[in-house]
């Protein structure tokens, strides 16, 4: 949970000596690495295509997508809470953005900031309502992802007639903020897009949240044990709000690159990409139970997850068999990360 | 079942290893679907295309995602793969348009099926074969208003699905009777029973009820028997069950897109465009349907459904 | 029984609760118990298991709100919606269960909910390396030697976890101590310590509410002691006014210690207790 | 907790007197049968429909679909775990029934017993990878969950050839096991589905198991303290395999019913409603976090869900906004819920 | 330092470790560590806090394998995979984290694991009335008079909560009843309740190990005393070969202590305390 493991007290003769590899051994994330490369080296073996460079554009373009959304979500469930509607809400946001400009003819940056607002106001509600009921997460999120999916579809059939929006590729803005959420470039063969750079900077700044400020504390003690935090003055109420209003920026995030990467949004998509995020948070070393895990967890899951569903295409598998593959990889992926973990620790 | 899915399967198969009927390369074609998984259309979509292949020394690639953003990967995917020839659907076509044109600028000859007739020569598809969606729903308001229906109920089986909304849409545009929709959840049949049930029971003036799958009009007719209905059923789509049941005429019509068509063709056409640069339609798209069947094709049809590839 | 305003009648005490009641749901855990915290004095709360001495904690501490009855710090009323709160007002309070969070490691712990930062702005962020080294040193006082700050406290032992508890408070109670049970998971020496902490933080001009089992050890500190017994107040004395006997006679209820003392030196294995079982038992 | 609430010991000073009503209102259960008591009354006044007594049965059998499995998912989430393959496992139970029978020509009794077998195991495996690998559940059921839903899609093509089975209502045996799974008969002018029998029968069971036997205190101890069960003797691990068993059973039960009933089975389905399950057991009181909850509480919960599901289309509201009203439903049934609870807590 | 055996040499102890050890991870917890517990007799562990006791504790009483040493149950080696084992050879334990199901009531904890049960059958069923009687009876005779045995074990108090453990331990163990700190969080009537029990296991055959910080009730009631110290035994030694004051001095780790008493002799405000401090500091 700390980034610098202080050498133990000199000379302690409680304490056994252990090498730096096991030490490194027993960091969550390097479990889950440890995964990350196992997959990675099965997939470079059984699948010619998989080691060009283009393909790893696509796997990290695809890691990225599902990586974004998992850092807040990794966050939150370190906080001990869950999020239905972070899948739901990334379609919400972008219809808003999409919507308001449309209907308003305002510059595109007009509606991507109102999504702003509008976004964060669905993440503030999640946590009002969340530490005001004291109902548990699952049934709030719920009730909100059941309703977004609702308004989803019923709204943008109600102001565009359709189940998708508009386009917006020829109002003013458009080009500039598509280089801010969907712009790609080339360096080599590779093919990058610049959700790789938000993924890596979300992960940056929340990595730096969780370890290094008061913030990050409590997050800790907030899914650790509430009860102990309030105890000895944590703001939890305050921390959990917080939380669900970073889920809410991600997915404003997420939802203005699917816009501007399609230029229309489909009302009916993003239902079940929370659970995706869910997987990349766990098999990154989140506990469900809250109190334990990390940024970085998060996104080497995304990036298991990312690779193994790519991965099966790439390896031209049989396509009905492609949810077994999914299943069996992630299940040994995550058995290996505990396996070495497990040793690690046993040996002294 | 005499001409077994299986059998014919096998055959194709061994006509593979016998090598096949051509002499070309071993050329690999890709498709791409907008399709959830298990879906019984797309399945038969899929035999049609494996049977070409077989035939035309294909080694054939499938995958599918009801998510744009996700099938828009996967054609990045085939491409990366440098397969030689790429076939689509543009079910949400503004998802797909960046993913057709790098496609294009690898060289990959693109053909679109099922979805997307309009925007399929704009992203510089080579054809396109299918049926639009809306075109079929049409065909079906038609077919109810020729059976004198007044009150028709459209169960869509899957929230916002542009394929969906579009058949519904088509029909109600033709249809000149009162048309309701319906959502049920696809994946829980028990739920689409008792949906069916309930808007039955609430509202006995329904009398046709359209399924936009197949295995839907099964459960619709036994949603409407447990009503004490007396609603027509009518479906997009055909299978065995259907096949039976429009033989008993427990269902009324089903509008059949012919999705055998559409993956068969699709492979030949791209083989033909690699071994002799062919292109089919002159620029307009191929259609496959709709087709009205009814009561009097079901015994041709039966045995077809059967070994799955009507 | 509420006599306890009798006393250094001019101050406003720190600390004031006046028939002060609390439920849980249909429990009545406490009711009509006043209690006077003056800076510079140890009040010790005292009474059997399920008396109500918790509940009168988590009341001062912040952490349940009283049902009736008035709370004033200072002289002025309060209605603490949070610890934060109280902890603000300088009140800081060793719970008996701990609130600890089992698998952070030993030194966020120690500084959960109040701590220091370093640099400005967006650069802004935790001390790490005075958090540790505090948090080893308030330790090593207190004579836990740990091995890592950095194991997760749910790691430490009983003891050490008490002592980390113990330590926190010490170290960010400004006004106020409170003390639950500080020294029932302590050993010989720890306990010693703790002892010598509460007495410096009187001396420091603090006001302490201690609560213990331990006769010897309340008598030893207490200036005033309150006696609570099923949720109400059976008795409040300065130490002037009682002698540790018959503290100690009250503690246990009376004329029940008497026939059970003399139950326990009959016992035929423990021959020699026989005389010293009356102080001792009870100890 | 318990069935019988003793009164408390005569007399005693410390505790407040508390009226019979205040007492009932304060257990789980009724706190949720106020909520769909609400949802009753609320659509039986907006739905005119709603009140018919065929209605009733349409109602009842949407809710037994769901509620035969909320049950089991109930006493699984009380012992401390989750079960994401649930949904897909009621799938398979039906595709191994009807695909054996067929394959093998043989009595449709006897794919029954097969499946019933089969499922049991995979059961069995969910719990005890469960225990052996002490991953969190969530881990080790979604990989069951995926890797389920590639079989059932690549077995059935495999051996059907289509993504569908075959018929075997013309085999033998088949009527009388479509009695015992997927029958119904007429009571008066309501037509109801032995389902509802079904379901009534496994949560009178299930309440007698979790409050009258000592497998019972294990599930409560097992998800309330799983290391303090342990510690006293409690064999935790046995108590997870059978929770988990148990749920094969029921989806087993459930398979049987979507085979009989429907006669051919679609292998794509039963993706998603293991959320329903989860739904019904959490609106019914159960927490997330184990070692609290009834089976009466997830009938309850399912009832809920089914009467608001159905009561919508009932009340002919526009369909764009089902999950809309779905959403805002649940939530004001469970915030009843709680509003009643914590009233019934306060005053004394 | 390893004379454990010296004494009753002819009988087989009922338990006995010899040079255990036990690691957490890379942390020495135990090692070295050897103890007999004969038939009615009681074993004293004492030590500093983090010194092992509670590890020791739970190697006995199967929660945790030893990584060291040998483990023998009545001659017979064993080595127990699960609590269960241990219990079903007749051992009970009271571990100071309580193992208490916060959420269940009162009386479904008191039985947990070793439910009775009525009926044949699919009718056996728990013996609820059974259960609620014993349960009110067995925390009645230990002066904890509980409003409702259906409350959560969760609401009780602390001191409530270690009695619930104590009189279910006492209830099943058969021939080894093993005490972590039993009297840590309890009354002076508790207390003096809880050294009854133990000694009256003691006479009816049973073999005892408890773990205390208070040397008053280890010398009142052990016959043996084994001293551990940074996980490693620092002393084994038989009731008549040590005095009280020997036993306090050891505790408390020697020279230490002597300074410790002499600072908190002179704090100011306590003066009439500076003659007592001795004893009753450490007590
Ligand atoms: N699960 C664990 N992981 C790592 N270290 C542990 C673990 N449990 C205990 N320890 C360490 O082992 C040492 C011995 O702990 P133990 O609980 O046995 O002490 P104890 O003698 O019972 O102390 P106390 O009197 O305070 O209860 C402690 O220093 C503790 O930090
Ligand atoms: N959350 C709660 N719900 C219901 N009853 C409670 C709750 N907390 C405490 N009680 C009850 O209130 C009474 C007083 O508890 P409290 O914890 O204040 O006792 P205590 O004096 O601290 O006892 P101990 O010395 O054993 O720690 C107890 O009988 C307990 O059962
Ligand atoms: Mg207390
Ligand atoms: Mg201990």
């Amino acid at each position: 949970m700390s980034v610098l493991t202080r050498p133990a007290a000199a000379g302690d003769e409680r304490l056994a000596p252990r090498s730096l590899t096991r030490r490194m051994l027993g960091r969550p994330e390097l479990g889950a690495v440890v995964g990350a490369a196992a997959v990675f080296v099965f997939f470079s073996v059984v699948a010619d295509s998989f080691l060009q460079a283009s393909s790893l554009g696509t796997v990290l373009y695809a890691s990225s997508t599902i990586g974004i959304m998992a850092v807040p979500v990794a966050l939150l469930m370190i906080g001990g809470e869950f999020d239905l509607s972070a899948g739901v809400m990334v379609t919400s946001s972008a219809l808003i953005s999409s919507m308001f400009s449309y209907q308003m003819t305002a510059n595109t940056w007009v509606g991507v900031g109102v999504s702003l607002v509008a976004t964060l106001a669905l993440g503030a509600f999640n946590g009002i309502m969340l530490v005001r009921t004291k109902l548990p997460s699952f049934i709030i999120t719920l009730g909100t992802f059941l309703m977004l999916t609702g308004l989803n579809l019923g709204l943008t059939k109600l102001i565009s007639g359709t189940v998708s929006t508009k386009s917006i590729a020829d109002m003013q803005g458009f080009p500039a903020a598509r280089d801010l959420f969907a712009s790609h470039w080339t360096i080599g063969s590779v093919d990058l897009q610049v959700t790789i750079l938000w993924w890596i900077g979300l992960v940056a700044v929340a990595t730096w949240v969780l370890l290094r400020t008061r913030a990050g504390n409590w997050i800790f003690a907030a899914g650790g044990n509430a009860d102990a935090a309030r105890a000895v003055g944590v703001p939890v109420a305050r921390t959990k709000v917080g939380l669900y209003m970073a889920v809410a920026f991600c997915a404003w995030i997420s939802g203005q690159h699917l816009l501007f990467s399609f230029d229309v949004v489909q009302s009916g998509e993003g239902v079940g990409n929370e659970f995706l995020y869910i997987i990349a948070a766990v098999i990154g070393g989140c506990l469900m139970t809250g109190g334990y895990g990390s940024a970085i967890g998060s996104a080497v899951g995304a990036f298991i997850f990312g690779m193994t569903s790519k991965g099966i295409v790439y390896a031209q598998w049989n396509p009905d068999w492609f949810k077994f593959f999914l299943g069996a990889m992630l299940l040994l992926a995550t058995l290996l990360n505990v396996w070495v973990r497990r040793r690690a620790e046993a040996s002294e | 079942s005499s001409t077994g899915g299986k059998r014919a399967e096998d055959r194709a198969k061994q006509l593979a290893a016998n090598g096949s009927a051509v002499n070309t390369p071993h050329w690999t074609f890709a498709m791409v679907t907008h399709s959830g998984a298990g879906d019984t259309f797309w399945d038969i979509v899929q035999s049609g295309a494996k049977q070409a292949a077989a035939k035309d020394n294909i080694k054939f690639l499938y995958s599918n995602s009801d998510q744009g953003d996700q099938q828009a990967q996967l054609v990045q995917a085939a491409i990366d793969q440098h397969v030689d020839g790429l076939i689509v659907t543009l079910a949400k076509p503004d998802a797909m348009k960046d993913a057709v044109a790098r496609a294009e600028k690898a060289g990959i000859p693109v053909i679109t099926i099922n979805s997307g007739s309009e925007d399929s020569k704009k992203f510089g598809a080579l054809t396109h074969i299918g049926q639009d969606e809306t075109v079929a729903g049409n065909a079906v308001g038609e077919e109810l208003d020729k059976r004198h229906k007044q009150h028709a109920l459209c169960i869509l089986h899957e929230q916002g699905n542009v394929g969906h909304e579009q058949r519904c849409a088509g029909a109600k545009a033709t249809f000149s009777g009162r048309m309701d929709s319906l959502y049920v959840n696809g994946t829980n049949m028990p739920d689409v029973q008792s949906a069916i049930q309930a808007k039955l029971q609430s509202d006995k003036s329904i009398d046709s009820v359209v399924t936009l799958g197949a295995p839907f009009a099964a459960t619709a007719a036994k949603a409407r028997q447990q009503a004490g209905s007396s609603a027509e059923i009518d479906t997009f789509d055909l299978n065995a069950q259907v096949a039976t049941e429009l033989k008993d005429g427990t269902i009324g019509f089903a509008v059949d897109q012919q999705p055998y068509l559409q993956g068969y063709e699709a492979i030949d056409l791209l083989w033909l465009y690699r071994y002799n640069g062919d292109t089919l339609g002159g620029g307009k798209p191929v259609l496959t349907g709709p087709q009205i069947v009814t009561k009097d094709d079901a015994d041709a049809l039966l045995s077809y459904t059967k070994r799955g590839t009507r | 029984m509420t006599d306890t305003a009798t006393t250094a009648a001019g101050r406003t005490p720190l600390v004031a609760l006046t028939d002060v009641a609390k439920s849980y749901g249909n429990v009545r855990a406490l009711h009509g118990v006043s209690l006077d915290v003056h800076a510079g004095e140890i009040t010790c709360v005292l009474g059997d298991n399920g008396a109500g001495k918790s509940t009168l904690i988590k009341i001062i501490a912040g952490l349940h709100p009283h049902d009736a009855g008035t709370y004033t710090v200072e002289g002025e009323e309060v209605r603490h919606a949070s610890p934060r709160e109280a902890l603000d007002r300088g009140i800081a309070t060793v719970y008996q269960d701990l609130a600890v969070v089992p698998l952070m490691p030993v030194w966020r712990n120690f500084f959960l909910g109040s701590e220091p930062t370093r640099g400005r702005g967006p650069l802004r962020r935790l001390d790490t390396a005075t958090m540790r080294a505090t948090t080893r040193d308030a330790l090593l006082r207190m004579g836990i030697d740990l091995r890592d700050v950095d194991q997760p406290i749910g790691t430490l032992s009983g003891g050490e976890r008490q002592c980390v508890a113990i330590a926190r408070a010490v170290h960010f109670g400004a006004k106020v101590l409170v003390l639950d049970e500080p020294t029932a998971a302590l050993g010989v020496k720890q306990s010693g310590v703790v002892l010598k902490y509460v007495a410096a933080a009187r001396d420091a001009g603090l006001g302490v509410v201690l609560i213990t089992h331990n006769p010897h050890h309340a008598y030893l500190v207490g200036d005033r002691f309150v006696l609570l017994k099923r949720g109400a107040m059976s008795g409040s004395h300065l130490k002037k006014d009682i002698t540790l006997d018959e503290l100690t006679r009250e503690m246990a209820g009376g004329s029940e210690l008497d026939e059970l003392t003399h139950e326990l030196s009959r016992t035929p294995a423990a021959p020699e207790a026989a005389a010293a079982a009356e102080p001792e038992t009870t100890a």
